[in-house]
């Protein structure tokens, strides 16, 4: 079992005070709206509609719930996630757009739960994706899911809730992790390598062995750029 | 294997179009998907693709203890487990021979009808959200958040209660628990008429619902249709009646019909339903206090518990339909083979694949929802 | 006016629209909480929201037109706002009139289906043709309305539009001239900010948020600050066509909020309509009541 | 059920070769036929005994014995009573016969049993995966199939130790369990 | 002999003929034909600039027939339509040159007789337009007929049967017109314009009434007025790629031009506004108005339903011709302009609309707008030129569509005519509905695996489809250049000028100025994109990297939702095409057919050749006399 070093978050150098104002304000409304992306991966996710509605109102935190992984920053992993879910989960995490925080519900996500003997279920959702908070319990009470949100909404705006990074930092780690599981010619769509060049968050760790093989299996999907070349010789039939 | 294909040189030429309706969609309840194949609006193909929910509940169960699997069962149906719970216990009872003080029937049949006003009051929210009535799934939900309360005071868990074993209840109600129980059931009484004019005298959703996923008596009795989407159909047909288990036999309770068997039919039944179950607890909760004796027969060491060989079939209506486990023991500590016939796994995949066909984008939530496919039961 | 006043006009009414469109949306947000018996996002939720989706690191394009689909939505509500006057500021009102004003405000929806058509999502393209359909149907009363308006004022000029129903206080508003017509266009007006029971290309449940389906960090934001101006737009084009426009910021915002009110504690009380369904209402009733409305005018 | 149905009933079961016959409750009634009369009971009991609801098919593998048992559910809504047909197959080569044209609900169970089980229904409407499609191990719910050891090889399982519990075993207390117990080993890397 | 400047612009243009006659095979040709337009265009601004100032210019060529003097002369009206003529001409015969033609020659196409039949085409056209009489007028009329049957048989087939059908109708209506013409013959004796103003002076109503129904019937078969619009959207969607720009640009507005000189000029709006309908409240005018909107609704709800791009635009073709009828028959100030600017504006977008559409066949092979999707990562000059063109053609901001549909607009309004202004807008957003069906299948959505190596449109076909762009844009910023010559055609028909100025209209009852929407609109558009692109940089993903219920997508299947695009629409209006609409459709069909089977016969067997002598024929035939 691999283990990840927890890379220090690098602070970009901001000397002017105004800057820091307004870091600390995008911070703050990062931390004031969160939207969830509406998934419901297990049994958890019964407790959010509850969480939700008129009882417990997430949206007095600003807290909403989304359709697409587009809109969403939250993926709350409701519990446990069977093989076949795991493979939807990671393409729909790498469809987030950051920062995202992945907070896994239910003990399922930490160990696999009762489930640990099933043949079905991944157990250690770590492995596969970053997570940012565990809210455990089976299932943890609406009233725990609030409080673990809220917390998640205090790592934010403090600037802790940065695992977004370090799935771009450490790709190779959980890509290898997800090739164990899914098979050698794993691929989402999503090019994670490019992103991570895209935002200059490539390290030692994002390119390795199992990447290498990613390369050698995948259909490249590069974004169809805009072409203005009149270079074509023979028109269609 | 890749689900994918990325590789394809060339695209059919049909004007068709294919739409992912989930895993990851609010059309659809839980974690489940329907791949259709659309002309236009029109539903030309519709396929059920489970599995997403799936945890191998059977293989699971024949490996572990009679009594552990009191713990895995309720959350084969996250909406409505209490009916799963009673389900198995009924089996081993039935093996065992264990013969159920009549007090713990009596819980029991409370547990399982405040289970069944949870579920419904769940299941129009969720028909209201899919026609973008939010304000009845914030209503509904929230009522039935008062029910959970109910749940969690007499059995320690707001969903998964864990509270029938084989032999009977885990432990008695705690006092004046009958009081909270009779005011919570006039408080979702009076709320009942706000639900009808806002939601099902609602000439909107009237008009959206009527005509949305019918389906005849015959063909409903063909697909196998249970439960409630069999009542809607005009046959009036009730596990709890027919094939009386606990004490339902001595209990006065209506079967609500209706004749068109469409999503507005099959959501009213739920309505009229949910009387019926308000009607059936607080039955209970006057008889309660005269019943008295032990709430469990004795049972032997549950952790060395060796259920004599044999096999059983019990039936349970729970709100979805006729849910059914099958289990056979071979003398050992474990399960030899539970097999679970959850109403969702006919609803959920050909009936729904059948009533989608030539309807449209905007009903297949509704079809779904009405129909109350719960996927963990299809997936288990 | 000097050429300066006239620009800082220009910059101050879209500015103006966008924070009284936030607002708005806290408001429809509000009154949602309410009808739904919670408590709903507190004041600043509207402006946490922009900014966040703004300051999202990932910003996923489908292509150039993805991009400039999201800014036609933005940038034709910020030159439709300059066409709309407020109390103390007429921008170049004169110089567009309202049928100019209403075309821009098809601007953004045509950029936003630009937009989303580049996406190659079928869930945002068939929003997008429900999206159109109901301009449809929601733009035939609305014209029908505006017709009335203009015609009965002897003008497509805003200003004046205003200045008449202003000449003689209460009596000579719109609304109370031309109840009928007042009655449809708050129909039209309620149809046209696409909420329930009219809200067909959202439709969460069927298409998935249709048009937003693909939108994530700033372009998700830029709808958010469309959202803002429409809701904006449509309540001012209201107040002054039927209510006289505003003599004061106070008057003014105040019709402006209970405008909105109505088809808003409307809205969370309906399921949506099926298209058809919503064509047929639209095309009926409104219709039906402005024409009459009209014949009102020429009598 | 009245006596009158019982009787007409076991008259018309009677009609099946080599078929026993076992009451076991007024409403419960199991039925032993040979794996090919079982197509003739079915039409049997739809056609004639009103016995229109297929309400489960179960299986069970009985590795010993190197048969798999599949148990027909059927119910009448007139009798109210319930009949289960147990028959038994081979599990080599694990074929046996749809009744989808009989009970249409058939179809999800036959399809269910085949992937769990592997075993071919003849004439089954659809035999492709439904639940574990993107599975390629062997039919999983076979007796032969051990999870353990199968997740032993794919996924790793975390035990639970937190650093309370820790402190606790530091400390003397907690429980030990001794290594030929564990059930669970995790693979060292 | 003096030649004066008409006669120099119809040597050109014969000059045009001949060349494309006998030199037509040659691979150069495309291009002196094209610069041999770019002459006549030439001649046509020295007349604007030398010698014509509001008066007319006569031709030197006069001819004698049966007593019956034939005269032909430029003025204002005919010069503004000679413009269009001519510069649809140049552009798409410039489009034409260099690669199209090499693929429609490798096609099997006969690029001679394409490249003859435009200059016929153009040739006829200037002669209908310099009629000086109503003889000339009509042997103009034949000429232009037969010169457009020519052009849309070319490519045999599916278009020699539209054609077909096109001569049947455009033979029923010069038999109209020549009904007409006896008519007035018998009345005044004379055929010279003048002659005919005064003896339409005396006519009484009902001789007035059926003058009226024969020459709008006439000349509206032409303009594809309903219901006898039906012959026009097949007919010039076969015609092959640049044909059909230039058609749809200008062909159908002759029909235009012929309403304005004999219904607006010489018997005068006022006259048909006296022609009462028996029974009912409304007159002629107030007929012309409604067949005028129904002729925008009924073809632009049609054109939703096609699934052929070209077959979508020719039927707008038809729906546009209906605001300038609107326009002309309103005929108060602003509505004149506007429906005369409006044929100058149509004509730009749509000549742009087929190049690009003719564009995306020559790359891809299809225009079936199931087949495409996702071009604009391929094609985007394509895609903005196909933009810039559905907006005019929508009438939106910030493009030349815009504002003539608001002067149409504007003058209903003024004139209280609240059911002609909603039909209209009706129309408006009929348009916008289908022409985003018509961007969104083909450059937008999911671009299709086989499409993956498509690449843009040579520049030969480019350069006159910006060309076209930015005049479409430049119009639309300056209103004022094209509404100074249509001052001017309002002046010589006798309708009302309005007060224009270069950015719009100026009026007490509200003015457009569309210098200042459009660069309040761009600025808007500005401080959007300030606000869009300060945020974080984008990153471009793949179209399968798309949410779809969190399921991942195939490259083997398709996405695109195109067919049946406003199904939801449909579900209401869907049966309203099948019911009355496709009935009265059939039931004109039937009876035009009827009338005119016995004619069939005569063309049914033949090719393009056999037509090309026909003509010919009538042609000498028709000089001769």
């Amino acid at each position: 079992m691999g283990s990840i070093k927890q890379i220090p978050v690098v602070e970009a150098k901001r000397t002017n005070p105004l800057a820091r104002v307004f870091d600390d304000l995008v911070r703050f409304c990062r931390s004031r709206s969160l939207f969830i992306l509406h998934y419901c991966t297990g049994c958890g996710a019964i407790e959010l509609p509850p969480a939700m509605t008129s009882r417990f109102d997430m949206e007095r935190l600003g807290i909403q719930p989304m359709v697409s992984p587009r809109q969403a920053d939250i993926l709350l992993i409701t519990g446990y996630v069977s093989i076949k879910t795991l493979k939807r989960v990671i393409l729909t995490y790498e469809q987030m757009g950051s920062p995202k925080y992945v907070i896994g519900i239910c003990s399922c996500t930490v160990n696999g739960g009762m489930y640990w003997q099933s043949y079905a279920t991944a157990k250690k959702l770590d492995e596969y994706m970053p997570v940012d908070l565990y809210i455990a319990g089976c299932m943890p009470r609406p009233e725990a899911v609030i409080a673990g949100l809220q917390q998640l909404m205090d790592k934010i705006h403090s600037g802790e809730a940065s695992s977004w990074e370090d799935y771009y930092r450490n790709y190779d780690y959980y890509l290898g992790n997800q090739q164990k599981l899914f098979g050698e010619d794993w691929q989402t769509p999503t090019d994670v390598i490019s992103e991570a060049k895209h935002y200059d968050l490539l390290s030692e760790g994002t390119l390795g062995d199992h990447t290498r093989l990613l390369e050698q299996h995948q259909k490249p999907l590069e974004a169809l750029e805009m072409r203005l070349g009149h270079e074509q010789e023979e028109p269609a039939k | 294997m890749r689900p994918e294909n990325y590789e394809a040189q060339r695209q059919p030429p049909s004007n068709e179009f294919e739409l992912n309706f989930g895993p990851n969609h609010p059309g659809i309840e839980g974690n489940y998907a329907l791949k259709v194949k659309l002309h236009g609006d029109v539903v030309l193909e519709a396929q059920a693709d489970g599995g997403y929910l799936h945890r191998g509940f059977e293989k699971l169960m024949e490996q572990r203890l009679w009594i552990q699997n009191i713990a895995l069962v309720p959350r084969i149906c996250v909406p409505d487990p209490s009916p799963m719970e009673l389900c198995y216990s009924m089996a081993v009872e039935q093996l065992c021979g264990l013969h159920v003080p009549q007090r713990a029937n009596w819980i029991r049949v409370m547990q399982l009808e405040l289970s069944r006003i949870a579920a419904h009051l769940f299941t129009f929210g969720g028909h209201a959200a899919t026609t973008g009535m939010y304000s009845t799934m914030y209503w509904g939900v929230a009522d039935r958040d008062l029910v959970l309360d109910l749940f969690e005071e007499f059995t320690g868990g707001r969903v998964y209660s864990i509270y029938n074993i084989p032999g009977g209840v885990r432990r008695e109600l705690p006092s004046g628990f009958l009081q909270r129980v009779s005011e919570t059931l006039d408080y979702i009484e009076s709320r009942l008429p706000d639900y009808d004019n806002l939601f099902f005298k609602n000439q909107v959703f009237v008009k959206r619902a009527k005509d949305v996923g019918v389906m005849t008596q015959e063909q409903a009795l063909a697909w196998g249709v249970t439960g409630p989407n069999l009542r809607a159909t005009g046959l009036a047909f009730d596990v709890r009646r027919d094939d009386p288990y606990l004490i339902y036999d001595q209990l006065e309770f209506e079967i609500p019909t209706e004749e068109s068997g469409d999503a507005w039919a099959r959501t009213l039944v739920r309505r009229h339903e949910l009387m019926e179950s308000i009607r059936i607890v607080r039955q209970v909760v006057e008889a309660l206090p005269d019943i008295h004796g032990p709430i469990r027969a004795p049972i032997p060491n549950p952790l060395a518990w060796n259920v004599p060989a044999g096999e059983t079939y019990t039936r349970v209506e729970s709100s979805k339909g006729e849910l059914c486990y099958y289990v056979v023991s071979d003398g050992g500590p474990k399960p030899y083979r539970v097999h679970v016939r959850g109403p969702s796994s006919m609803h959920a995949v050909q009936v729904l694949e059948k009533l989608s066909v030539g309807s449209r984008i905007e009903d297949i939530a509704q079809t779904m929802f009405s129909l109350d496919a719960c996927p963990p039961e299809v997936d288990r | 006016m000097s050429a300066t006043e006239l620009l800082i006009e220009l910059i101050l009414m879209p500015l103006v629209a966008f924070v009284v469109g936030m607002m708005m949306v806290l408001m429809m947000r509000r009154i949602a909480a309410k009808l739904q018996r919670r408590i709903g996002p507190p004041f600043f939720q509207p402006l946490y929201d922009i900014v966040k989706l703004h300051s999202k690191k990932t910003q996923v394009s489908h292509g150039l037109i993805h991009d400039i689909g999201i800014v036609m939505a933005m940038g034709g509500y910020i030159a439709a706002e300059t066409l709309l006057p407020v109390p103390g500021m007429n921008g170049i009102a004169e110089k567009g009139g309202i049928i100019t004003l209403l075309y821009l405000m098809m601007i953004p929806s045509l950029g936003l289906a630009l937009g989303v058509g580049q996406c190659a999502n079928p869930n945002g393209s068939i929003g997008i043709a429900r999206a159109l359909t109901a301009m449809l149907a929601y733009d035939i009363p609305l014209v029908i309305v505006v017709f009335g308006v203009a015609y009965a004022a002897g003008t497509t000029n805003l200003i004046d539009i205003i200045a008449v129903q202003q000449a003689g206080g209460f009596e000579t508003w719109g609304a109370t001239q031309m109840p009928l017509l007042a009655i449809a266009g708050l129909i039209a007006m309620h149809a046209s900010l696409g909420k329930q029971p009219f809200e067909i290309y959202i439709a969460p449940a069927e298409i998935a948020t249709g048009p937003m389906v693909e939108m994530g960090g700033k372009y998700l934001g830029g709808l958010f600050v469309m959202q803002c101006f429409q809701l904006y737009t449509t309540s001012v084009l209201y107040v002054c066509l039927f209510l006289g426009g505003g003599t004061n910021w106070f008057d003014f915002l105040l019709k402006s909020f209970l405008v909105l009110a109505i088809p808003m504690s409307i809205a969370y009380l309906f399921p949506r309509y099926r298209t058809e369904d919503l064509l047929r209402l639209m095309w009926k009733w409104p219709v039906m009541l402005g024409l009459i409305g009209v014949a009102f005018v020429f009598v | 059920m009245s006596k009158e149905i019982t009787h007409w009933l076991d008259d018309l079961l009677a009609e099946i070769e080599g078929i026993v016959v076992r009451r076991k409750s007024s409403r419960r009634v199991r039925v032993d036929v040979p794996a090919d009369a079982l197509p003739a009971l079915l039409e049997l009991l739809q056609g004639r005994a009103g016995y229109i609801h297929l309400s489960a098919i179960s299986c069970v593998d009985w590795i010993k014995e190197d048969e798999f048992e599949l148990v027909y559910h059927v119910w009448s809504y007139e009798s109210h009573s319930l009949v289960s047909a147990h028959i038994r197959i081979a599990r080599e080569p694990g074929v046996y016969l749809s009744v989808y044209d009989l009970y249409q609900p058939a179809a999800f169970f036959e399809r269910d049993i085949h992937e769990m089980y592997g075993i071919h229904f003849e004439g089954s409407p659809n035999m492709e995966k439904f639940i574990l499609t993107e599975w390629d191990g062997p039919p999983p719910m076979r007796k032969e199939f051990d999870s353990e050891a199968y997740i032993n090889e794919h996924l790793s399982w975390q035990n639970y130790n937190p650093e309370w519990l820790q402190e606790l075993v530091a400390e003397g207390g907690g429980v030990i369990i001794p290594p030929e117990e564990q059930r669970f080993s995790q693979k060292k890397k | 002999m003096m030649l004066t400047l008409l006669d120099e612009l119809l040597l050109f243009s014969g000059a045009t003929l001949l060349v494309a006659l006998f030199i037509g095979r040659g691979l150069a040709a495309g291009w002196m034909v094209t610069i041999l337009y770019g002459g006549q265009l030439l001649a046509l601004l020295k007349m604007a600039v030398l010698g014509y100032e509001g008066g007319t210019i006569a031709s030197s060529l006069t001819l004698e027939v049966m007593g019956q003097a034939l005269s032909w002369r430029f003025d204002a009206l005919s010069w503004f339509f000679a413009l269009i003529t001519i510069g649809s001409a140049l552009l798409s015969s410039w489009f034409s040159c260099g690669a199209w033609e090499r693929s429609y020659i490798r096609q099997g196409g006969n690029i001679w007789l394409f490249h003859t039949a435009m200059a016929l085409n153009v040739f006829t056209m200037l002669i209908l337009l310099a009629s000086g009489d109503l003889l000339s007028l009509f042997i103009g009329w034949e000429l232009v007929s037969w010169a457009g049957f020519l052009l849309m048989a070319l490519a045999g087939g599916v278009a020699a049967r539209a054609a077909m059908r096109y001569i049947t109708y455009a033979m029923a209506g010069g038999m109209a017109i020549f009904g007409g013409l006896a008519l007035i013959y018998t009345a005044s004796g004379s055929l010279q314009l003048e002659a005919v103003t005064t003896a339409v002076e005396q006519m009484s109503g009902a001789k007035l009434w059926l003058l009226v129904i024969l020459f709008g019937g006439g000349f509206g078969v032409k303009m594809g007025l309903m219901p006898f619009h039906l012959w026009q959207a097949p007919a010039y969607a076969e015609t092959p790629g640049p044909g059909s720009a230039f058609l749809g640009a200008i062909s159908s507005r002759m029909g235009l031009f012929a309403i304005l000189l004999v219904l607006v000029k010489l018997f005068g709006i006022v006259k048909i506004e006296s022609l009462k309908v028996p029974f009912t409240l409304i007159d002629a005018r107030d007929l012309l108005a409604w067949i005028a909107v129904f002729t925008i609704i009924l073809p632009t709800f049609t054109a939703m339903k096609q699934n052929d791009a070209r077959h979508l635009l020719a039927w707008h073709g038809i729906g546009q011709g209906g605001y300038m009828l609107l326009g002309v028959v309103v005929a108060d100030a602003m509505g004149g302009a506007g429906g005369l600017l409006h044929v100058f504006n149509h004509a730009t977008y749509q000549a742009a609309l087929f190049m690009a559409v003719t564009a995306v066949i020559y790359r891809t092979g299809t225009s079936d707008l199931n087949k495409l999707g996702g071009l604009v990562v391929r094609m985007p000059l394509s895609f903005v030129v196909l933009l810039i063109g559905i907006i005019g053609l929508a009438g939106l901001p910030p493009m030349n569509g815009f504002v003539s549909k608001w002067l149409v607009y504007r003058s209903l309004l003024n004139q209280g005519m609240p059911l002609l202004f909603l039909a209209a807008v009706i129309g408006t957003l009929g348009t916008i509905l289908s022409v985003y069906k018509l961007i969104h299948n083909i450059f937008l959505g999911q671009l299709r695996v086989e499409h993956e190596h498509v690449s843009e449109a040579p520049w030969s076909m480019m350069i006159p489809m910006l060309i076209l762009s930015a005049i479409i844009f430049i119009t639309g910023l300056m209103p004022g250049i094209p509404l100074e010559w249509i001052a001017s055609v309002l002046q010589t028909v006798g309708l009302p000028v309005p007060d224009y100025t270069l950015g719009g209209v100026e009026s007490s009852s509200g003015s457009l100025d569309m210098i200042w929407v459009i660069g309040v609109l761009f600025a808007g558009f500005g401080v959007g994109a300030l606000v869009f692109y300060s945020a974080g940089r984008s990153k471009r993903v793949h179209q399968l990297d798309n949410y779809a219920g969190g399921h991942f997508l195939s490259a083997d299947v398709r996405y695109q939702y195109s067919d049946n695009f406003y199904a939801g629409l449909m579900h209401l209006i869907g049966g309203w095409y099948r019911g009355s609409f496709l009935w009265l459709e059939r039931g004109i069909t039937s009876l035009v057919e009827f009338l005119s089977l016995g004619m069939q016969g005569l063309y049914r067997r033949a090719n393009a050749e056999f037509y090309l002598l026909t003509t010919a024929l009538f042609v000498i035939a028709w000089v001769v006399i």
